[in-house]
């Protein structure tokens, strides 16, 4: 019959319309993020060796890092400065694969929006200059 | 001065100024404008002369069916520009005059002409006596003017689509 | 029940117009459901008929009922409806016949891509027929005699993909109009002369008109629809033709309802006849004549349709015949046993037709007899009834019409009509005995039809077999005492009645003899007697002296005309013509195609014209008081 | 003799119905469309040149941003190229999982076409319910490899990360709730008489003319040609799996469209047997640290849900590519609509346009 | 409850009996009752459309499982009252090359016989503004102007989109008049007026979609239709005319077609219940209560149509108007006429 | 028709001398900021993640934001959801002119931010900030439908508060 | 002051030649179909003003009015329809170039 159509669709509408909602009130609520979620970067400077791999294996040169020579007998290398330059990451994950230590991880958070671009990048790690 | 005279003067003022602006106002679609505001008027005299279910007539054909065709009309002939589109043709002093004169023997006529009005009300609704005139009195009229509807109508669809060639 | 039949006669043809309209918006697209349903309104008109039939045969009384359909100043037209027996006898005829024809088409029809029109155009014939029969006016059964000539022309048409169709429907179409138009004359002069077109009132006023002479005029134009509508003499050469339609339209148009019409109206407008006795022989002759003429065209056919379509002209003009020489009873009751008996023969032509897929020579037939039981013995029944044998339904009423012309004077025509009971029975027991009895031929494999057709096929020849018995002159309320014109008489000649079985008879016998046992043989009788039997083969090459007519008389005019046309006339328009041009050569400055420029001429004339009046001449009153008057 | 000028109207690039920054310029007379031109490259975003600068590996999540709808067979095709190309064993286990995993996307995919039909058809409802569907896609995907869209989740030979515990059990759920939202659909769209007036028998594409535009995918499938790499090419492990190619044949608007949904039939029967089937074991097989490709050239195709999908590699030796060329199938199948679009009305083209379901960031690449 | 079913008779009976008191003459006083009532339709059509304008979000989202909006007030409610404060502050733009008086008197006029409409509509019992005789057909009269406004609008902008989309309203309006026009008239048949409150009166036992089901439907389809909403938003079409003829409208001239969208639809819907559902009448609550919930419960059929269909193209559009509804009505009428007949027979 | 108010920094100088003037101007930020009308306009992934933020889960319209308008003269925010390159550059900026005042724009994604993953790209433009002036920017790749809701409170905050936009230095972190 | 029916005849003559002017001097030939709808107009408010004031009884008047209109609407379909024909023609709807009726 024509017209059956049109009344299927007005049942499905209306049983939807005294049907419960979906929606997760973001702001208050917050959603429920699986283990694996890719986030922003965490770093944790204690266990970095400085070994570059992370820098090497970034599609988008994100990481920059600068360190010197130092400690006990001078060879080692002294992480001074590690920062992930957000505005160009694609969250692959590949510095995360590529780290040896483990000292990169994903976080949970995702909100960052901010009023100006440079507030994205993200200095992670900054030795503090002795005067 | 009744409130019925202030407002006869009205639209009789609103109803020349929009005729005269149709034939003066140089983009077309103003001037059709003008038209329908005219027509406007025209039905609000036809409520003044209690002619209630014409002035809706009025209304309902001519501005809402006419006063469009029209409009579209210019809008389908005309896409560019459309200033200088209404302009008079080299003969419009004469024809000015000539109307002129008519319009000067119109006047004469009418107030010399001693009408016989009748002092009757109008009746409270002319809606029933317009149908029944319609169909009795009238009704051979009736007819024929749907049947010229009718033509019209077949006229401007084949007039539009170009009549097809017979195989 | 049957007063209600008899006061709401409209709605008789109004449901097989019901089912016409429901077919062709909404059920055009299911072919059975538009079968069901045309059958089922035709079935309702038919027990509505009934409905009357019994009403009528309680009390047998004239009922109108009339509405104002439009009326001004010196003309009133009504609508309405006439039912006295007669057309109380022509619904029961009509519903019953159309019935049978459409529940038979649905085997026939089947698998047809017009289905659906094909009922379609049935119900819209069956509504116009039936409001013919009903009308109480002239004017309203013009317009319905119009309407079922335009459905003959759409069913002869049906199979409109075929040449021989298409020229058919058009032949009928256009032979109609001639008769037509002298019918319609007719009426504009019942309406001029009596200022009434209603049948009542138009009987009460006849009789007591004086100018005999015109009439006779009025009613010979009258007679002129008849003769188009029931195919008497010249213009009869369409409905042989109109058999390329499908057969179930040949026995419902073409032999049982339509073609009666004519006889019908001449019973209708009888009292219009009866005031003028010239008229009344014309009709009588030009009966006789069709009769004999037809009868003698169909011993030579091949096409067991066209058989069929000149025996149905020949039993129209004994119909005629009879109304011609004052037997109204005998007319219509021959008219109601023909009905039976000839779309019975028609069904089954049909369902021979149909066994053997779309084959009509009689000649490529033979042996169907033990294939098709039913069939056969229907169409023998049939035919016996056709050729007037005791006691089946074609005796009866040929006895009628024959007792008729002898009692009336008309002993020529009685003498005619007895040789055409003759040539019918040969002619129909030539077909039976050649196409059911003859050589089997090997290229057949006929088989019986379906149920749906042969139960009208059986019920048509229950008809056939007792439907003349209602007219027998023994009885004492018999057909006669229902219709009539004048007064009802009974009356009945034994010798009559033997004469025309015996003749009948003979005739079966020579047939016998020449296609059954071959004893005498046909093709010497047609060699020894080849002019005639050409003429006859040719159908007296009436077809031929038309086209000859046409070619030469009207063309040869036309090519007259032309010349005077092209050097007479046109030289002296052209003449003038020339003269103008020149002139206008002159004037032609003024136009300067600018509509705008001729408009403001206009108007300039107007004002000055309006001025000099009012200047000139004041008491015109152009300027004074117009209203005031 | 002069006729009426011609009028342009121009679709895009900001423009409602287009599919991303697709910008189409329509003649129209009256309101049937004469002619049809495309103009792509609004996305162009040179992703074949990055590829030169980028390792083998560096550019897998790249190829996520191609076709944003589709990532994983677009992973998948990639990864498979430099297998091919370099003879690495991918264990079985994750074999499975890429296919779990691009029918998923397929299906994803297929969803946003019937959601972008039915919104360019004006049914908004409707394609909140689809995405609603594509939702808990998402949810598993993000359960999987932490993102929504952008996963860059198969490496060369292999898969990032194993399946997590519960995605298994919420897999099948998804996959046996799925057909009855799917009838919600049903109702609501596909039923519903001015939906059908308005794709069937709508921009009808011949099979030959299809085989000629070199179009693939649904849209050929819909058109009558049962072609589909899949089958024909059987690549990964798909022919291990009993599923049928569905085929219609009036190649309108409505065929395609229901092609969508006969395909996601189908990968939900291929998902199961895929869960059914799971080995266990490694995700990942022996690649070496520094992928280095052997001088020489290969093409490999795999079946995104748009169509065939092709990668070219051209290799000199070195850890990165020296030329890559993707042959996406949204961007030969837009290569008929011009032609498709021709003769229907400008309302036609709308619906036309998301029957063929491109997706710009693929189109322009 | 006497009280309730009188308040704003009472009102205006309170306000006469006032300035009697001033000893001002009758015509002024109802001059003034007039005004009064005006400003009071006024002040409801804006209450309406701004209900109306968070209802039909909240309903669009309702049916697609979310809440729509809720932040401002109880459920969102003063949810449109922000964007009225938005579109006020907004940048009036007119395009250099749009004819600027057209432009800019279109949204007004499109306005205008939006309220003109709600002249003669009985709102409750004795609630009639202006009681016509021709009510009916002013109704009719007075929307077909929205048509002209519209070309006006499409034309006005010069813009490729709102001109093609301008053709598109008019094509539709005029097509759907026709069906409109000749759907009512069964109703008008029967009663036998085309006085509103006369047609309302009528239907003290039995409501007419009783009678006339197929006319309702109708009437449904062709209202929707003629304000442009639903499965016929054409015109507006934003898939392939991006906003049609509101293309180049910003701010409070674009919310002004809006509002008499809005007003249209609650005109149309209130035409509708006086026509078929019985106008005011009711049990138990006051009558202008029963009007209101009856043309809400239309305006809630209206939306959810308009959430669950999808557009319907131009042409089929036109050849449903053309070709299914003008000969559905026509058949209608018939059928409206030879019932009455049969039962004015029956009657005797 | 409509009452035309500079930009808010403009308006400050005004603020000190028309108190009215302050209150209506507060009134119209507190209805410009709960009714941001986004435009349809999208150009890559981000665009899916916009449009998912719209729907039932996510459902933007819970902040009145869900009237996205085909027209730019009745949006009153562009949210860029992509890379912008050369050839849309014009378009992007002519689009964005074609918007009434006051008009606010969102750059969604790091595409739209710097260019984001294309920054070796010949033809993508390091951030539409180049060329339109950006109020929130929000990082991501893309970012996910409640950062998204998130970037139009930010915008919402800014609308009302616009001292609080202020740049807070890097140090500070 | 009391309206009369000179007032109502006066402005419709006024309003008619208004409109005859429209129809003989314009060049464009949609004004000219404008100006025959004054004219028409014109008629109708006497049609109507005769009646009110001569007449009021029977509405005979009113009747003719709204025959006066559906004539003014066959007039137009076909008055435009004719015009878009010529224009697409001759791309041209100016008056003066529609003269091909001329010898």
């Amino acid at each position: 019959m024509y017209g059956e159509g049109l009344i299927k669709g007005l049942r499905v509408t209306l049983k939807h319309f005294f049907g419960p909602h979906l929606t997760q009130y973001y702001p208050e609520e917050r959603p429920i993020l699986p283990p694996r979620f890719h986030g922003f970067l965490a770093f944790d400077p204690e266990n970095c060796i400085v070994c570059g791999l992370c820098q090497t294996a970034c599609p988008n040169r994100v990481i920059s890092l600068k360190s010197e020579k130092g400690g006990e007998d001078g060879k080692k290398r002294i992480l001074t400065e590690y920062v992930l330059d957000f505005r160009y990451c694609m969250f692959c994950g590949l510095c995360i694969e590529a780290c040896p230590k483990g000292c990169l991880k994903f976080t949970h958070e995702f909100e960052k929006a901010t009023y100006h671009p440079d507030e994205i990048s993200q200095v992670m790690f900054r030795k503090k200059v002795e005067e | 001065m009744s409130v019925s005279t202030i407002v006869f003067w009205i639209i009789a003022a609103v109803v020349l100024g929009s005729a005269i602006s149709v034939v003066t106002a140089q983009n077309l679609v103003h001037a059709a404008l003008f038209m329908v505001l005219t027509f406007f008027g025209v039905s609000g005299l036809y409520v003044l002369l209690e002619a209630d279910f014409l002035a809706v007539v009025q209304i309902l054909i001519y501005v809402g069916a006419i006063a469009v065709l029209i409009v579209f009309g210019v809008m389908l002939t005309q896409r560019k520009g459309m200033e200088e589109t209404n302009v008079s043709s080299s003969h419009k002093w004469v024809t000015g005059i000539l109307v002129t004169i008519l319009m000067v023997g119109f006047a004469y006529a009418v107030t010399r002409t001693p009408w016989q009005v009748s002092d009757h009300a109008a009746p409270e609704s002319t809606v029933g006596l317009i149908g029944e005139l319609m169909l009795t009195r009238f009704v051979i009229p009736f007819e024929i003017v749907g049947i010229l509807l009718l033509v019209a109508v077949l006229g401007a669809i084949i007039l539009t689509k170009g009549a097809r060639r017979l195989p | 029940m049957t007063q209600f039949a008899i006061d709401n006669s409209w709605l008789i043809p109004f449901m097989p117009a019901l089912a016409f309209i429901m077919i062709v918006f909404f059920l055009r697209k299911a072919p059975q459901a538009s079968a069901l349903f045309s059958i089922a309104c035709i079935f309702t008109s038919f027990v509505l008929a009934l409905g009357v039939v019994g009403g009528i045969l309680a009390n047998p009384t004239t009922t109108e009922h009339s509405v104002t359909w439009f009326s001004m100043p010196g003309v009133s037209l009504e609508m309405g409806t006439l039912i006295d027996p007669i057309s109380g006898m022509m619904v029961f005829v009509v519903t019953l016949i159309a019935l049978l024809v459409q529940i038979y088409s649905i085997g026939y029809m089947e698998n047809d891509p017009g289905y659906s029109t094909y009922f379609a155009y049935q119900s819209l014939f069956a509504m116009s027929m039936l409001g013919l029969v009903v009308s109480n006016n002239f004017l309203q059964m013009f317009v319905f005699w119009e309407l079922v000539g335009l459905c003959s022309y759409l069913l002869i048409g049906f199979w409109f993909y075929k040449h021989s169709a298409r020229e058919a429907a058009k032949k009928a179409f256009i032979t109609n109009r001639v008769g037509d138009f002298g019918f319609l004359l007719g009426i504009l002069f019942l309406q001029i002369l009596f200022g009434t077109l209603n049948f009542t009132d138009l009987a009460d006023i006849i009789p007591t008109y004086t100018n005999i002479g015109l009439l006779t005029v009025v009613a010979l134009l009258v007679f002129a629809g008849p003769i188009g509508k029931s195919g008497q003499f010249p213009l009869h050469v369409w409905l042989p033709d109109a058999m390329e339609g499908p057969t179930p339209v040949s026995a419902l148009i073409h032999a049982a309802t339509m073609v009666v019409a004519g006889v019908y109206l001449i019973a209708r407008a009888f009292f219009l006849f009866v005031a003028v006795p010239n008229a009344l022989m014309v009709i009588a002759y030009v009966g006789g004549f069709t009769a004999f003429f037809a009868a003698t065209i169909a011993i030579t056919q091949n096409d067991i349709k066209r058989i069929l379509a000149y025996s149905t002209l020949s039993q129209l003009g004994y119909m005629v015949m009879a109304l011609g020489v004052g037997g109204l009873t005998a007319s219509m009751f021959h008219l109601m046993t023909h009905a039976f008996f000839k779309a019975l023969l028609f069904l089954g032509a049909g369902s021979v037709i149909h066994a053997l897929h779309n084959k009509q020579d009689i000649w490529e037939m033979g042996g169907l007899a033990p294939k098709m039981p039913v069939t056969t013995k229907t169409f023998v029944i049939a035919a016996l009834a056709l050729a007037g044998i005791f006691p089946l339904a074609g005796f009866w009423s040929k006895d009628e019409i024959l007792l008729a012309a002898l009692s009336n004077g008309y002993t020529g025509l009685y003498l005619i009509g007895t040789f055409v009971a003759f040539l019918t029975a040969f002619y129909m027991f030539r077909l039976v005995f050649v196409a059911f009895y003859g050589e089997p031929n090997p290229e057949n494999h006929p088989h019986e039809s379906p149920k749906v057709m042969t139960v009208p096929l059986i019920v048509l020849a229950c008809l056939s077999v007792v439907g003349g018995l209602v007219g027998m002159p023994w009885l004492k309320t018999n057909f006669g005492s229902y219709i009539y014109f004048g007064e009802a008489h009974h009356g009945y000649s034994l010798s009559i009645m033997l004469t025309s079985t015996l003749v009948a008879l003979a005739g079966i016998y020579l047939a016998y003899l020449m296609y059954y046992k071959k004893t005498i043989s046909a093709e010497a009788i047609a060699h020894r007697f080849q002019p005639i039997y050409k003429l006859l083969y040719n159908k007296y090459y009436i077809d031929e002296i038309y086209q000859w007519f046409i070619n030469r008389v009207v063309d040869g005019a036309g090519r007259v005309a032309y010349w005077v046309d092209l050097y007479v006339v046109d030289g002296v328009v052209n003449g003038l013509a020339n003269g103008t041009k020149w002139g206008g050569y002159l004037v032609r400055y003024l136009q300067t195609g600018q509509t705008q420029h001729y408009g403001m001429v206009l108007i300039a004339a107007v004002v000055v014209i309006v001025i000099l009046l009012g200047l000139i001449d004041p008491s015109m009153g152009i300027f004074a008081g117009g209203g005031a008057k | 003799m002069p006729r009426t000028q011609e009028l342009n109207l121009n679709m895009g690039p900001q423009h409602p119905s287009t599919h991303g920054v697709f910008r189409c310029v329509i003649t129209p007379d009256g309101e049937t469309v004469t002619r049809v031109e495309n103009h792509i490259g609004y996305l162009h975003r040179g992703i074949e040149k990055i590829a030169e600068s980028k390792t083998y590996p560096q550019f897998i999540p790249y190829t996520d941003r191609m076709d944003y709808l589709c990532s994983m067979v677009y992973n998948q095709g990639y990864v498979e190229t430099i297998e091919k190309m370099l003879g690495i064993e991918v264990p079985e286990r994750a074999e499975y999982i890429r296919v779990i995993m691009a029918e998923l996307s397929r299906i994803a995919s297929h969803l946003v076409m019937v959601a972008t039909m039915a919104i360019d058809l004006a049914g908004t409802s409707n394609w909140m319910y689809c995405f609603r569907e594509r939702e808990k896609i998402l949810d598993l995907f993000e359960m999987t490899c932490g993102s929504r869209m952008t996963f860059s989740y198969m490496r060369i030979g292999g898969v990032a990360e194993d399946l997590p515990e519960e995605f298994i059990p919420a897999c099948r759920k998804f996959i046996n709730e799925f057909p009855e939202k799917m009838n919600e659909v049903h109702e609501l769209l596909t039923g519903n008489e001015i939906f059908q007036a308005r794709t069937k028998g709508i921009g009808i594409l011949p099979p030959d003319m299809a085989v000629a535009y070199g179009v693939t995918g649904p849209n050929l499938r819909a058109s009558g040609v049962p072609y589909d790499v899949r089958k024909n090419q059987p690549y990964s492990i798909y022919d291990r799996f009993d599923f049928k190619l569905p085929v219609r044949f009036n190649g309108d608007c409505f065929d395609r469209y229901l092609l969508r949904f006969d395909e996601m039939e189908q990968s939900c029967r291929i998902i199961e047997q895929a869960l059914d089937s799971l080995p266990e074991g490694e995700i990942k097989g022996k690649v070496p640290k520094m992928i280095k490709i052997p001088p020489g050239e290969i093409y490999h195709q795999v079946e995104s849900s748009k169509g065939a999908l092709g990668f070219f590699l051209v290799s000199d030796g070195s850890n990165k590519p020296y030329r890559l060329h993707v042959r996406g199938p949204s961007f030969v199948n837009m290569g008929v609509f011009p032609e498709l679009a021709k003769g229907w009305k400008i309302q036609d083209v709308i619906s036309i346009l998301a029957s063929l379901d491109p997706v710009l960031g693929e189109v322009d690449r | 409850m006497e009280l309730l079913e009188r308040l704003f008779v009472n009102i205006a009976g309170l306000a006469r009996t006032l300035m009697a008191g001033w000893s001002l003459p009758n015509s002024i006083i109802e001059l003034v009752v007039l005004i009064l009532g005006i400003i009071a339709i006024i002040g409801l059509i804006i209450v309406d459309a701004i209900i109306l304008v968070w209802l039909e979000r909240k309903i669009a989202g309702f049916i697609q499982e979310r809440p729509g909006p809720n932040r401002l007030g109880p459920a969102g409610v003063f949810q449109t009252i922000a964007d009225t404060f938005k579109l006020l502050g907004k940048e009036d733009v007119i395009p250099r090359s749009a004819d600027r008086w057209v432009f800019r008197l279109a949204p007004p006029l499109v306005f205008v016989p939006a309220i003109m409409l709600y002249a003669v509509i009985p709102f409750g019992k004795d609630m009639v503004p202006v009681d016509l005789n021709v009510g009916l057909f002013y109704c009719f009269s007075i929307a077909s102007l929205g048509t002209m406004s519209f070309l006006m609008a499409g034309w006005g902008s010069h813009n490729k989109y709102s001109l093609l989309g301008g053709m598109r309203t008019v094509a539709q309006m005029i097509s759907y008049e026709i069906p409109l026009l000749l759907s009512v008239l069964g109703v008008v048949m029967i009663v036998g007026s085309l006085n509103l409150s006369d047609i309302v009166a009528a239907q003290k036992n039995v409501w007419f979609i009783i009678i006339q089901p197929v006319a309702f439907i109708i009437y449904l389809i062709a209202a929707t239709a003629e304000l442009n909403r639903g499965p016929f938003d054409l015109p507006e079409g934003e898939q392939e005319l991006v906003a049609g003829v509101y293309t180049e409208f910003s701010g409070m001239r674009w919310a002004l077609f809006f509002l008499a969208e809005y007003t249209n639809m609650v005109a149309t819907a209130a035409i509708a219940v006086t026509l078929f559902f019985g106008g005011w009448h009711g049990p138990w609550l006051p009558s202008w209560m029963w009007f209101f919930l009856k043309v809400y419960l239309i305006i809630f059929f209206f939306m959810v149509i308009k959430w669950t269909y999808p557009r319907i193209r131009v042409d089929h559009l036109m050849h449903f108007g053309w070709k299914f509804l003008i000969p559905l009505s026509l058949a209608n009428l018939l059928l409206t006429g030879v019932g009455i007949e049969i039962y004015r027979f029956m009657r005797g | 028709m409509g009452i035309n108010v500079e930009q808010p920094a403009d308006a400050k100088q005004l603020l000190k001398h028309n108190i009215i003037l302050t209150s209506i101007e507060k009134v119209l930020n507190w209805g410009r900021a709960h009714s941001l009308w986004p435009l349809t306009f999208g150009i890559a992934c981000c665009a899916i993640e916009m449009m998912s933020t719209t729907n039932s889960r996510y459902d933007l319209s819970r902040f009145g934001s869900e009237l996205f308008r085909p027209s730019p003269r009745q949006a009153d925010l562009i949210i860029i959801p992509g890379s912008v390159n050369k050839k849309l550059q014009p378009l992007v900026e002519r689009v964005y002119n074609q918007m009434a005042d006051p008009k606010y724009v969102i750059a969604m994604g790091n595409c739209a931010i710097s260019g984001g993953p294309y920054r070796d790209s010949y033809t993508v433009l390091p951030g539409v900030n180049t060329f339109l002036p950006v109020d929130v920017y929000i990082p991501g790749c893309p970012p996910r439908p409640e950062a998204l809701i998130d970037g139009v409170l930010k915008l919402r905050e800014r609308i009302m508060h616009p001292e609080r936009a202020v740049k807070v230095s890097q140090d500070e972190q | 002051m009391i309206i009369t029916l000179n007032h109502y005849l006066l402005l419709a003559a006024m309003l008619f030649c208004i409109g005859l002017y429209a129809a003989l001097a314009k060049k464009n030939a949609i004004s000219i179909l404008m100006g025959i709808e004054l004219m028409l107009n014109a008629c109708i408010i006497n049609l109507v003003a005769f009646n009110r004031f001569m007449a009021p009884d029977m509405v005979v008047g009113h009747v003719f009015g709204i025959f006066v209109i559906a004539l003014a609407a066959a007039e137009v379909a076909v008055g435009l329809a004719l015009v878009l024909t010529v224009y697409r023609d001759l791309l041209s709807v100016n008056i003066d170039d529609f003269n091909w009726l001329k010898w």
